[in-house]
């Protein structure tokens, strides 16, 4: 009880020791440390994304020739029939009967180039992302300009097909699976809504206002390192930091993880590529 | 492949403001790829702005200058579609160029 | 960017390009006179050295309009706009910015056409939390601005 | 609808608890990882704790089996064998800061960091602090006697003794810091000369 009340009173003299102005500095503090804190640094950087370039390169690379039968992409049927590209990414992962599995976009295009263009799958999975040094692949660009095919659209995965909500079921498991050296899971970090980890808001994946601005604005240019990354890579690299082991490319946890958010956030808009840290 | 560019040139008031994006990766030469060999210094050294054969801006840049590089600059005397603009040089001689009319 | 255009560069383009460049190379010498590259500057590798570089050190000038943020979300794109009051600073030539933590400190160097206003907006790295400087020159003189930009850590395994 | 699915399938995991993860969850979960550098997959097995907390926040209950998995914990936690909980407040500033470590890319011949600025305010000068965790500003402010030195030590080394599947990780449990590093975080939270301790200086900091 002593103690107690000994705390209360040094605390007491400590705040009646504060100046004026520092109360002031009170006040300013918690503004500062609230979302707004990077307000002015993105005023002026403004709207000018690099993401952009990377936009035309996909298209370019869409309409090229390529592989041993050396033909385009154009034929690739992304779920709305052969060679509709606009609106097509923002109904992904969806059941695709060809294959009779649930695709993500990312993997529908290796797809797409072993069947059509008949190129190495192994091949392009082995690297799919940029790493240090590159400036970018035909599957990040790809998929950028997908991306921006389907911008202000209507996030709408399909659940029809049993294989589609087995997938939304089996995401959600995986989001709260808890695990490594950590005890991290992808909810360690996005269940809750209002939080940061150091400076950057993480958006609660749980929430469908949030997990809808979240998912919707990837691909996404990353500022940090120069390239336009996709959700596959920013599943991979979560896990990294999770202190997890490797999440192998086109894998189904990284397609259940997908559909778990693209179905949380049905009924958002697309507005990627976003412009990111 | 010569560098690609990205320009708006707009009129507002008196003044031409010109915003331009430029495709390049702006290496410094002392960051370490994944297999740890040494990523060799790559970046735009100049820059010019023009309004028709007329520079308005020439720009010096070193390698602290972002990746993808956007620069921003207003001038006077631009007159609706008036040609602007934009041509670079790197360090390992490669260029860029972009070109659009004042709106 | 709604009005924009691919700069890829045909042959036929390229040659154009080349007349352009050496057009460049002529016109400015008759327009206005352009500085060569500044490469001392650019080498240097402390502030100090790098303004002295520069020709002189600056004054401090209330005239010398510089914006970058407080806080960046990432030092390798910070963004920034240099300005000048110029009814105290006349006749500018020449904005040159620094990054004092940098390992060269000096960013960039922009030669400025009578007419044109002084007005740049960039981005530049910037190693580490510390002062950017802004340094024009008006009627031969140097002055300038500085600001403090803190950097900070990214979030899981920063 | 499918919060009460949660629900439902929550109460027959307790009632043959801890028997959490599908066979068919455990393996899709497997051949979807490779062994990365260090991250092997190994880390992929959960244990008892891990398998108790892979719940949303919403739906953990507190029953029997999470009263015994508590005290469990609380007494597996390993005190400093010489007794002496505080080490050094600077180094333990930097362990506090640093946020590598574990991870596939890290060298694991470096020291782990503890990363305690992703989730907590700590000195009062840092701005970047997340705030998974609750702001430890300040914390030295609780005084240092022995319940405060064996509450905080606990905290660091399995939370979970005191709130069951708390976000933080067991830093001592799982040796993701050593015991020196450990003592250097103590000082951090608790020297009155720490740096969490002091004001922040002034406006330039503060801002």
């Amino acid at each position: 009880m002593r103690r107690q009340s000994d705390d209360a009173m040094t605390l007491y003299r400590f705040v009646m020791m504060i100046p004026r102005w520092w109360l002031l500095l009170l006040m300013v503090v918690p503004a500062l440390a609230d979302e707004g804190i990077f307000d002015q640094y993105r005023d002026l950087m403004g709207d000018d994304n690099p993401a952009i370039f990377v936009i035309d390169e996909g298209e370019e690379f869409w309409v090229q020739s390529q592989g041993p039968s050396a033909v385009t992409l154009e034929a690739c049927d992304l779920g709305l029939g052969a060679g509709v590209t606009r609106g097509a990414y923002a109904q992904f992962p969806r059941y695709f009967a060809d294959t009779d599995r649930v695709m993500d976009i990312e993997t529908r295009l290796l797809y797409c180039m072993e069947t059509l263009q008949g190129r190495d799958r192994e091949v392009i999975a082995a690297k799919p992302y940029s790493l240090r040094g590159d400036f970018g692949t035909e599957l990040e660009a790809l998929v950028t300009w997908l991306a921006a095919e389907s911008e202000g659209m209507t996030i709408a995965p399909e659940q029809a097909h049993p294989k589609e909500r087995a997938m939304y079921a089996m995401g959600e498991e995986i989001f709260f699976y808890r695990a490594g050296p950590h005890d991290f899971s992808c909810a360690t970090c996005h269940e809750q809504s209002n939080k940061r980890i150091r400076l950057q808001q993480l958006p609660n994946l749980t929430e469908h206002t949030e997990v809808a601005e979240a998912y919707g604005s990837w691909p996404a240019y990353r500022m940090s390192q120069g390239l336009v990354r996709t959700m596959g890579w920013r599943l991979q690299d979560c896990f990294r930091q999770q202190r997890w082991p490797g999440l192998i490319f086109g894998s189904e946890v990284s397609i259940a993880l997908q559909t778990y958010m693209a179905v949380n956030a049905a009924g958002g808009v697309m507005t990627a590529p976003g412009l990111k840290r | 492949m010569a560098g690609r560019i990205k320009i708006r040139a707009q009129k507002k008031g008196e003044l031409t403001e010109v915003k331009a994006l430029m495709r390049h990766p702006m290496e410094t030469g002392m960051r370490k790829d994944q297999a740890g060999e040494s990523i060799p210094a790559h970046f735009i050294t100049e820059v010019a702005v023009l309004h028709g054969d007329q520079t308005v801006m020439q720009a010096h840049w070193g390698a602290a200058v972002s990746a993808n590089p956007f620069l921003g600059v207003r001038f006077q005397g631009g007159q609706s579609g008036d040609a602007v603009r934009v041509v670079w040089t790197d360090n390992q001689g490669g260029t860029g160029e972009g070109e659009t009319t004042i709106r | 960017m709604n009005d924009t255009i691919k700069g890829r560069v045909s042959r036929r383009r390229l040659l154009n390009w080349a007349a352009a460049l050496g057009a460049l190379m002529t016109l400015p010498a008759r327009a206005w006179a352009t500085g060569s590259r500044p490469e001392t500057a650019f080498d240097a590798t402390a502030l100090d050295q790098a303004l002295m570089a520069l020709g002189q050190t600056p004054t401090r000038h209330e005239g010398v309009i510089f914006t970058t943020p407080d806080i960046a979300e990432n030092g390798a794109v910070v963004p920034i706009r240099v300005e000048v009051d110029q009814t105290v600073l006349p006749n500018v030539s020449k904005v040159s910015v620094l990054v004092e933590m940098n390992p060269n400190p000096l960013a960039a160097v922009f030669d400025i056409a009578p007419g044109t206003e002084v007005y740049i907006e960039t981005r530049v790295k910037v190693a580490q939390t510390g002062n950017l400087y802004a340094v024009v020159e008006s009627d031969g003189q140097l002055f300038m601005a500085s600001r403090e930009t803190k950097v900070t850590l990214g979030g899981c395994g920063g | 609808m499918r919060a009460t699915l949660r629900r439902i399938t929550l109460v027959v995991w307790i009632g043959v608890a801890p028997v959490a993860v599908s066979e068919d969850l455990a393996s899709v979960i497997h051949a979807s990882f490779s062994d990365s550098g260090q991250a092997t997959l190994m880390r992929l097995e959960q244990d008892p704790l891990q398998q108790r907390c892979s719940q949303p926040r919403d739906e953990r209950v507190d029953d029997d089996i999470a009263m015994a998995l508590r005290q469990e914990r609380l007494n597996a936690v390993v005190f400093p064998e010489d007794g002496n909980f505080l080490g050094d407040w600077q180094r333990g500033s930097a362990v506090a800061a640093s946020g590598r470590g574990l991870q596939s890319n890290d060298d694991p011949s470096i020291a782990n960091g503890g990363n305690c600025y992703a989730c907590h305010q700590l000195a009062p000068t840092e701005v970047a602090y997340g705030t998974l965790g609750p702001s430890l500003t300040q914390y030295g402010l609780r005084g240092q006697s022995e319940a405060m030195l064996r509450y905080t030590w606990t905290k660091l080394w399995d939370t979970h003794a005191f709130n069951l599947c708390s976000h933080m990780p067991r830093f001592g449990a799982q040796k993701i810091l050593t015991e020196q590093q450990l003592k250097d975080v103590m000082a951090f939270l608790l020297d009155p000369n720490s740096s969490v301790n002091q004001s922040a200086e002034g406006p330039s900091s503060a801002h």
